[in-house]
């Protein structure tokens, strides 16, 4: 039951992924990459990280599709000039590289030890916010610096004038 | 007195100094007062000494200075040493030296102030270093001098530097000589490393102590010191400089180039005899290339028209015999002739300067004749002179010259060191010498002297006898060639009767003769005088046929038109010079042009290519071509260029193909780690 | 709960201080000079702050639950980035003036970029590490671009963009990697796992990555090729930042992570930076011998060094922390004053652009023309200039640890690196450049100021180097070892 | 049977692959973003995979960071988008090449 | 302060304190005032440095003056001063090149006066540090602070090909010293903590940079590690010297640069190569030096015999000169590497000599350079005439480069064949027949110059040497007859030290020295 599941997932995930950096459209792509982030929640789900999934929906599928959708409309829903032909180098190269990053993760995982999932943490939101408020306090805080710097910097970028 | 020795030098140095500072200020008086003057003041000091050595009996008188060197065990004192031999070449040095210096009071007037000056200051710089020479007490000291008198003879003879031949044989005499010093330095630092001194009594004291090592190191201290003497004494094949040396001024001519520098290397040799009396290889080389040398100059100088060439060929040959008599390892007879030939040829030049003074610097004898009437003492003079180098009896030539051909001819009889037949060929060698010399130079004389004035009319207005500074000298040194002869009388012309040779027993304790078993008898030693007075005859009655009466010159002429090449080849001496210039002169100079070729190329090109880099060979090509003709620089240099664009090119701007470029350095480092991580 | 609080002081100061700035920006204070003299109050304030944390807190000690140590190590990196965001805020001003920028928003990343540095030198945890690290380039990119008038600008920033940003996957895919094979993300932690045994396949993939990560940071060869391109776009006081800054900051992770953390696995990747080290100082000093931009050359100039830092990580051990320690330092004002020179050059009206435009500078401006040639100098370790002795301190540490021939590499490379640099040297003394004096645009006081900062400093460090590299000396081995 | 790790880590790869053929073969920016978002998220999915291998938390709370994290670059990314846009009315980055070499 | 109480930082100091001056207190224009402090300074300079003469004691310790102070405690590098026999001659050599090098620029510089004479003080400061400095790291520093002035001394006031030829000598000396560093780094590892990786255990002594103390484990280096150290100084050693292949920037700089440039190079800087030899490689390497005597005698003679081949092709008199300089400096070398007494004490001899004559032919070409603006020597010829004084002074040091008796090379030239004649017959044959060459080239480039008629119309108004430039030459003739003629003193100075360096390189030789060698070997095959 897991497994079909999880293989469902998965295959919805790659072939979704493969379409949000292959298709032409550009809301395509936002659409499909949405997709293969809801997969890889569930998967988060499957591993028990159910904070994790829930997050991964709202952030990714929520804020950042919503960011990303708007951009394209702000930008007149560009068509990406899509030939490629005229760099038949940077294609195979490409092409070729990812094959290689791809075979080579995979081999990579299959030297781990396969060992059954241990004790289910249960990655719900009470122990992840205590973790976050305790542990990693420190990085917590951090991050709300760089989101700020962020925020700043993304303000200061698309400012018509000053 | 003696331990005013220093003086001697002490003066013309002096001298030499004041002339030198003064160059500019001083007056043709001042000047003579001081160039003659100094030379005068180290000829009394000299005279004193002399008188004192006298008294005690040959034995060596040594005075150090300072000490001058001293580098690690190399140590050296700045010392001299008078000893019977010293002391002759001494006398006649300051002697013939004071008179040449006077003669030029009168034979230089005309030069202009500076140029006196300076040629005095030069003249009193020889005197220091040819004194130096004689008094040095150690190898390095008499190399001092024997430098110092290289360095005056170029200068001199470059005096008129303004005529680019004579700067040209200027030059060639110093380096000509530097190729003999050479030999020189060898051979003292070889006697350094092998017997740990170069003073000359302590090497005679440490070959004596070790005989085996003095065999060993004989040959070779005794080759290399010869190589020097025949630099300095102008032998095969080191004469060439000599006659072009005759550029410089007359009394230079006669003082350096005929009295005193040139016996440089028969005095070396008397000096060094202790090592030649080990070494019979080395008297034999000494010997024969003194006798050919004899002959060899003396055939050149039947050809010759320039009165100085003559005498300097004159010269070439007459120290030719006395190496001869050297080698045959008659020192004293050697030394003897060195101290006559000083006196008549120094006599001859100077005649020969009054001469061309007279026909207002014309020195071809074929634009000369009938002189005698114009200037009666000169003639007689000359006459003098040119008897005692002819070797006629009474005169000092024939007792030196006779005395050498004696001891030659005894060794090769008495078959010294088993190669007594080649002394015998050596001596029949000086014979034909003898004759040749006689002939020469009396065709000089009736060239010079006799027949009808050949030069030009208003030469002919001019022509006067000199005034009395510049005859006087010639008379004194005319009385020398009479007389010096008696000081070596060999015992077989007095019949036995005493022992008449007080020169050789003068020189016997510092330079004793390598003597020969067998003795030669006195009606043998007769039928060689009576020889040799004969040939010298012949010579003259010969010379007189060919030119002297009406068609004076006609025969001559005839045998030039018979052989033709012959009389070329002798009157171009052999054609020596071009020969070295062809294959030493060229040889160098090929090779210096070759090496430098190699070193803007090969070697400054391997440079430029890796050390400068990328621009730096645009750089260096742009402003470095003109040297670097070679591809060979450009090639390494433009590697580096070629190498820093491609990288360049690598940044194509496009940010994707860095990321490329990123990936397959991840790619890359992941394989690596993996692999290092299991090969750890 | 107090200590916690008081170690991370200077980060928080600096921090608080950076939206204070902000704020002022955004009010539209128009007193731009206040702003940045305040900018400069706040660093100096952290320094000070700094300063006495340090002495208050045990070096020893791990705060914010193990994410955060103020060891002497820390204490050192920060005091230098402190000092680099200073001077590039010294630098800026005269520059924001000349093109009436709003310094707000600028100076306010440039502090939020420098809290991110300081974390990113006193954090012990890959996930505190990981944060900072973002929080100073997502700062940078946008500082690289803060000039929106100029093309170059834009590129700059979105070079730099997706090239940081894809490296940073790569870097989190490394630690997740890393944190498979040691199921920790703790140094101290990760170093005890690793000592256990050889490596797995995946830590060994992990720490490949990590190395890449690290090393695109610091602008080693193969994950150089944004510098030259960035530097040239950015504006020149963010160039200058981002050459010693970001670069310092990460050599702070990359010692304590490969040195501290992976220790127990260093001969695994020590031939890795070797070879990086290497394939660097070559490729940086034979790509900018024909350079003839001057920002682009000093560009791989700085990749250049970045190899020779290398060299002194590589080496390992005290004495080769110590190097890089004091490499840094030595860099950093060294760079500074030479990219300095270049902003001062273009506030007087001189282009600055090519090594042309360096022509006569002697007779020109005698002074400003000595500066550069004492800041190339040190650059190309000439002594008595700084540069020369940060090079020995390198080198003396490789050969002791026995890399006899990256040695020669890198004194042979920095020998070829004097010829670029005589170039300008050239231009500036040898030729005599025509055409008029331009008027100064603005005043440039606080640049020369900067300027007159790091001249000092490279001359002092080069004539006694002692006390630098004492300090540099103390803020060693106390990093997490096993 | 149920999915062990590696299957988990092997999607991981999958993604990352993906993510970087996109980041490598699109111009257009917008494509590129999205590649990066999904190497990062293939990064999150490894390391949730690895927290539950080893049953601690670590992992799960790095990903909230990775999240945070990938947030801010995405609106920084977008922000860049804009302004190139603006400029040069495109979003192809090859465009992006006045400086080189 | 006593660190200005120690004579030598005085001594080295000083031109730093004039160069300061004149860059704070006067003004591009005060071209007089510039003048006169850059002479002042010069002149005093060599003033207080001539009591050394007397204030070092041969027979005292090896190192002797020595002003210590902590510099870089942590890597164990002092600021350690301090001269011997040999340094002190060269410390004298180079204060007086450096005053006549400024005294002879005064109307051979017209623009851009103020800078020149910061940098030739400056250059100063470098060189004396370099003779004075007891600490690796110290030396290293002035070895290549001196690199600097003298760039822009040939860059800026050079000849037309000045650029290059300064870049040329900048990166080429370079490329030599920084390996010299690796050298010197193993050095100061074996001496305290080994060399990690290449499994090199060190002596574990208290890391130091300071000669004296690293002389102490001369001995017990390895001699693998000493072939490898020994070949790193050799490179940064034999560039500057320069020796055979390494010579080509010397013909290029001394070309171009000016004529004082040309003085200090010819006079000082060649002899920090040579110095570097006898200061470190022999003492601190003598295995390896003795391995090394066949290669470095052959590079010297090759040098001596290539340097006069070539100097003799040349048209252009500074390069001619130059090229002799090579020659010259093999003897230097030959002498050296015959590692016996009197070897080295002529090789050090010869140093000083070299510095004399050769940099009085360069001030001597400067002479007629700065009246007629050109160097080729066809464009002279019959000078003998207008110039008298200058055809005196130029023959003199002629004969004195060429190694005239009572001249002072003559006296360098016999005591370095001495020294090679006792340990090769060839090696001595070899290198005496570079002398006559040496006479061949100097004396037609004389010829050349001065005799024959005057050919250009230009030189017939050539006005003679003016008392300025007497003055910058008088002292030089004076050295060279004084060491021509009495050089003891100068041999007694150098004794002891020389000894020291030849127990260490040589052990044994002094205990039964192999001269005069009445020995077994015949001749020829003698030599080792």
């Amino acid at each position: 039951m897991v497994m079909t599941v999880f293989v469902v997932a998965a295959v919805l995930a790659i072939v979704s992924a493969l379409v949000a950096v292959s298709h032409r459209d550009p809301v395509i792509n936002v659409l499909s990459l949405v997709v293969t982030f809801f997969c890889v929640a569930v998967n988060f789900a499957l591993l028990g990280a159910n904070f994790l999934a829930a997050a991964q929906i709202l952030v990714y599928a929520g804020a950042l599709l919503v960011l990303f959708l708007f951009v394209i409309m702000l930008l007149g829903a560009p068509q990406a000039p899509e030939s490629g032909l005229h760099r038949p180098v940077q294609k195979t190269a490409g092409l070729a590289l990812a094959a290689i990053v791809i075979i080579g993760g995979v081999l990579l995982a299959l030297t781990m030890k396969v060992l059954p999932p241990a004790s289910p943490v249960t990655g719900d939101a009470r122990e992840i916010g205590k973790a976050m408020l305790t542990t990693h306090a420190f990085s917590f805080e951090l991050i709300s610096v760089l989101l700020l710097a962020a925020m700043v910097g993304a303000l200061m970028l698309v400012k018509r004038k000053h | 007195m003696l331990n005013l020795l220093w003086l001697v030098l002490a003066f013309p140095l002096a001298g030499t100094c004041l002339l030198l500072a003064g160059a500019r200020r001083l007056g043709h008086r001042a000047t003579a007062a001081i160039g003659v003057g100094s030379a005068g003041l180290s000829l009394l000091v000299t005279l004193g000494a002399l008188v004192s050595y006298a008294g005690m009996h040959g034995e060596v008188v040594t005075q150090t200075l300072y000490r001058w060197i001293a580098a690690g065990n190399f140590t050296v004192d700045l010392s001299l040493r008078l000893d019977s031999l010293s002391a002759v070449m001494l006398f006649f040095v300051t002697v013939v030296g004071f008179l040449i210096h006077v003669y030029s009071v009168g034979y230089m007037h005309d030069e202009a102030a500076t140029a006196y000056a300076r040629y005095f200051a030069y003249l009193n710089l020889f005197m220091f270093a040819m004194l130096t020479l004689v008094l040095g007490a150690n190898l390095l000291v008499v190399f001092v001098g024997w430098e110092g008198v290289g360095l005056c003879s170029y200068l001199l003879i470059g005096f008129y530097f303004e005529k680019d031949w004579c700067a040209a044989a200027g030059k060639k005499a110093f380096i000509v000589n530097r190729i003999g010093d050479f030999g020189f330095l060898l051979a003292i630092v070889i006697a350094f490393k092998a017997f740990g001194t170069v003073d000359i009594a302590g090497l005679q004291a440490a070959m004596a102590a070790d005989p085996e090592a003095a065999g060993r190191w004989a040959t070779v201290l005794a080759v290399l010191l010869f190589v020097g003497a025949t630099g300095k004494s102008a032998q095969l094949p080191l004469y060439v400089w000599l006659p072009d040396a005759m550029a410089g001024p007359t009394p230079v001519s006669a003082l350096i180039h005929a009295a005193t520098m040139v016996t440089a290397g028969v005095y070396m040799v008397a000096r060094t005899s202790f090592i030649y009396a080990l070494s019979p290889t080395a008297l034999l080389v000494v010997a024969v290339v003194g006798g050919v040398t004899a002959v060899f100059a003396a055939t050149i100088g039947l050809a010759q028209n320039d009165i100085k060439k003559v005498l300097a060929y004159s010269t070439v040959s007459q120290l030719g015999y006395m190496f001869l008599g050297a080698g045959a390892g008659a020192f004293a007879a050697a030394i003897f002739h060195v101290f006559t030939h000083a006196f008549f040829k120094a006599c001859l030049f100077l005649g020969a300067g009054s001469v061309i003074h007279a026909c207002g610097g014309e020195q071809d004898m074929r634009k000369m004749g009938g002189l005698k009437s114009h200037m009666k003492a000169t003639y007689w003079t000359f006459l003098v002179a040119t008897l005692a180098l002819a070797g006629i009896p009474i005169f000092a030539g024939f007792f030196s010259k006779d005395e050498i051909l004696a001891k030659v001819f005894a060794a090769g009889v008495g078959n010294l060191h088993g190669y007594g037949t080649v002394y015998l060929g050596l001596w029949g060698l000086g014979v034909v010498g003898a004759f040749l010399t006689a002939f020469y130079m009396f065709r000089v004389v009736y060239m010079t002297f006799h027949g009808e004035y050949r030069g030009s009319a208003e030469q002919r207005h001019h022509l006067h006898e000199s005034p009395g500074v510049m005859v006087w000298p010639l008379r004194i040194l005319a009385g020398g060639s009479v007389v010096a002869g008696l000081l070596g009388v060999s015992k077989a012309m007095v019949f036995d009767w005493f022992d008449s040779n007080w020169f050789e027993h003068l020189l016997h304790p510092v330079a004793p003769a390598v003597t020969v078993g067998h003795h030669v008898s006195l009606g043998v030693e007769w039928g060689l005088i009576v020889l040799s007075v004969g040939v010298a005859v012949a010579g003259i009655w010969l010379a007189k046929r060919f030119y002297f009466g009406p068609e004076a010159g006609a025969v001559p002429a005839r045998v030039a038109a018979a052989w033709p090449r012959l009389y070329r080849t002798v009157a171009n001496k052999y054609w020596v010079d071009e020969i070295y210039d062809a294959t030493v002169v060229d040889g160098t100079m090929m090779l210096a042009r070759g090496s430098w070729e190699v070193d803007a190329r090969v070697v400054d090109g391997v440079v430029n290519g890796t050390a400068l880099g990328t621009r730096g060979s645009a750089f260096a090509s742009g402003l470095f071509d003109l040297h670097i003709v070679d591809g060979l620089v450009n090639k390494i240099a433009d590697a580096y260029q070629w190498a820093s664009v491609k990288l360049r090119r690598l940044q194509w701007g496009v940010v994707q193909g860095y990321a490329l470029a990123m990936v397959v350095g991840f790619v890359l480092v992941l394989a690596a780690a993996l692999w290092l991580g299991h090969a750890v | 709960m107090l200590a916690d609080i008081l170690a991370v002081l200077p980060e928080t100061a600096l921090a608080l201080m950076g939206m204070v700035v902000l704020i002022l920006g955004l009010a539209k204070v128009r007193n731009h000079l206040a702003v940045a003299v305040l900018t400069l109050g706040s660093l100096l304030l952290a320094g000070v702050l700094l300063s006495h944390v340090g002495r208050a807190v045990d070096p020893g000690e791990h705060f914010m639950f193990g994410m955060f140590v103020l060891d002497r190590f820390a204490i050192y990196f920060k005091a230098l980035l402190l000092a680099c965001s200073f001077l590039t805020v010294l630098l800026s001003i005269d520059y924001l003036m000349r093109h009436d920028a709003r310094p707000g928003e600028y100076l306010a990343l440039v502090m939020l970029a420098t809290v991110g540095m300081m974390t990113m030198a006193s954090g012990v945890h890959l996930a505190a590490i990981y944060v900072g690290l973002e929080l100073m380039a997502l700062s940078t990119y946008v500082l690289a671009g803060y000039f929106r008038r100029q093309v170059k600008s834009h590129e700059a920033a979105a070079k730099y963009f997706v090239l940081g940003a894809l490296s940073s996957g790569i870097l989190l895919y490394g630690l997740s990697l890393l944190y498979g094979a040691t199921g920790t993300l703790e140094l101290q932690a990760i170093a005890g796992r690793l000592a256990q045994g050889p490596p797995s396949a995946a830590a060994l993939a992990g720490i490949g990555l990590l190395a890449c990560g690290f090393l695109f940071k610091v602008a080693a060869v193969p994950f150089h090729m944004w510098t030259p391109d960035v530097y040239e776009g950015a504006p020149t006081p963010i160039t200058t930042f981002m050459s010693v800054g970001p670069k310092a900051a990460a050599f702070a992770i990359f010692l304590r992570v490969f040195d501290g953390g992976l220790a127990p696995v260093a001969e695994s990747w020590r031939p890795l930076v070797w070879g990086a080290a290497a394939l660097t100082m070559v490729w940086g000093n034979i790509a900018a011998l024909t350079q003839d931009n001057v920002k682009r050359m000093l560009a791989y100039s700085s990749i250049a060094h970045a190899g020779y830092a290398l060299v002194g990580l590589v080496a390992g051990g005290d004495a080769g922390v110590q190097s890089v320690l004091l490499y840094m330092l030595v860099y950093t004002v060294t760079n500074v004053g030479a990219f300095g020179l270049v902003i001062l050059l273009e506030s007087r009206g001189y282009a600055g652009q090519t090594v042309q435009d360096f022509a006569g500078l002697a007779r020109k401006q005698p002074v400003a023309a000595f500066g550069m040639l004492l800041f190339l100098l040190s650059l190309g370790g000439i002594p008595p200039t700084a540069g020369f002795m940060g090079k020995l301190y390198v080198f003396a540490a490789a050969i002791r640890s026995g890399y006899v021939w990256l040695v020669v590499i890198a004194v042979l490379m920095s020998a070829v690196s004097l010829y670029y640099y005589l170039r300008i040297v050239l231009q500036m003394y040898l030729r005599d450049g025509e055409g008029v004096e331009p008027a100064p645009m603005v005043s440039a006081v606080w640049t020369e100021r900067a300027l007159w900062a790091c001249a000092v400093a490279v001359l002092l460090i080069g004539l006694w180097p002692g006390p630098f590299a004492a300090a540099a000396a103390a803020g060693l081995g106390i990093m997490p070892l096993p | 049977m149920a999915p062990t790790i590696s299957h988990f880590v092997i999607l991981a790869a999958l993604l990352l692959g993906i993510g970087a053929a996109g980041v490598l073969l699109r111009r257009s920016g917008i494509a590129i973003l999205l590649g990066i978002e999904l190497m990062l998220n293939a990064g999150n999915l490894a390391l949730v995979a690895f927290a539950r291998q080893h049953g601690n938390l670590e992992g799960q709370v790095f990903v909230f960071f990775t999240m945070a994290v990938a947030a801010a670059e995405v609106a920084v990314g977008l922000a860049l988008l804009v302004a190139i846009y603006r400029r040069q009315q495109s979003i192809d980055v090859d465009r992006l090449s006045v400086m080189r070499w | 302060m006593e660190f200005f109480a120690n004579p030598l930082n005085q001594i080295c100091y000083l031109p730093l304190l004039g160069a300061l001056v004149i860059i704070f207190f006067l003004k591009r224009e005060q071209s007089k005032a510039i003048k006169v402090v850059a002479t002042v300074t010069a002149g005093l300079d060599f003033v207080i440095s001539i009591p050394l003469w007397w204030r070092y004691l041969p027979e005292g310790n090896a190192f002797q003056l020595t002003y210590k102070a902590s510099w870089i405690p942590s890597i164990g590098s002092s600021y350690h001063f301090g001269v011997d026999g040999i340094s002190v001659l060269l410390i004298l050599l180079t204060t007086l090149l450096g005053f006549i090098a400024v005294y002879s620029s005064f109307s051979a510089i017209t623009h851009r006066e103020k800078e020149y004479y910061v940098f030739l003080l400056v250059l100063q400061t470098g060189m004396l540090g370099v003779f004075m400095a007891l600490d690796f790291v110290l030396f290293y520093v002035f070895w290549e602070v001196m690199l600097v002035p003298m760039y822009f001394l040939i860059g800026i006031w050079g000849g037309p090909r000045k650029l290059y030829a300064a870049i040329k000598f900048f990166l080429y000396t370079l490329a030599g010293s920084v390996l010299m560093l690796v050298g010197i780094l193993a050095l100061y590892f074996y001496n305290s903590t080994g060399l990690g990786a290449v499994g090199l255990e060190g002596l574990g002594n208290p890391a130091t940079f300071d000669v004296p103390t690293l002389f102490g484990i001369a001995g017990r280096i390895p001699p693998g590690l000493q072939m490898w150290i020994f070949l790193a100084f050799f490179v940064g050693f034999a560039i500057k010297v320069p020796m055979f292949p390494f010579h080509t920037w010397l013909p290029d700089a001394h070309v171009e640069a000016p004529t004082a440039g040309s003085v200090i190079l010819a006079g000082v800087l060649l002899k920090m190569g040579t110095y570097g030899f006898i200061r470190f490689s022999l003492p601190l390497l003598p295995d390896a030096t003795q391995k090394a005597v066949p290669w470095m005698v052959g590079l010297a003679i090759v040098g001596i015999i290539y340097g006069a081949l070539v100097a003799m092709a040349q048209k252009d008199m500074k390069k001619l000169v130059a090229y002799s300089s090579v020659s010259h400096l093999g003897f230097v070398m030959l002498g050296m590497f015959a590692l016996n007494p009197s070897g080295l004490s002529g090789s050090v001899l010869q140093m000083i000599n070299h510095g004399l004559s050769t940099g009085g032919l360069f001030l001597l070409v400067g002479i007629v350079y700065e009246r007629r603006h050109t160097r080729m020597i066809a464009d002279y010829g019959g000078l003998a005439k207008v110039m008298p004084v200058y055809a005196t002074l130029f023959m003199i040091i002629t004969m004195a480069s060429i190694g005239l008796p009572t001249l002072n090379g003559f006296v360098g030239e016999l005591t370095i064949l001495i020294g090679a004649f006792n340990r090769s017959t060839w090696w001595a044959v070899l290198a005496a027949s570079g002398i006559v060459l040496g006479a061949a080239y100097m004396l037609w480039l004389y010829q050349r110059v001065f005799f024959g008629d005057i050919t250009h119309e230009e030189n017939h108004t050539l006005t003679d040497v003016n008392r300025r430039e007497q003055w910058t030459l008088i002292p030089l003739v004076v050295l060279c007859f004084w060491i021509g003629l009495y050089p003891k003193p100068f041999f007694r100075i150098m004794e002891p030290s020389i000894r020291r360096v030849v127990e260490v390189v040589d052990p044994g030789y002094l205990a039964h020295p192999r001269l005069p060698a009445v020995s077994t070997v015949p001749p020829p095959a003698h030599g080792r």
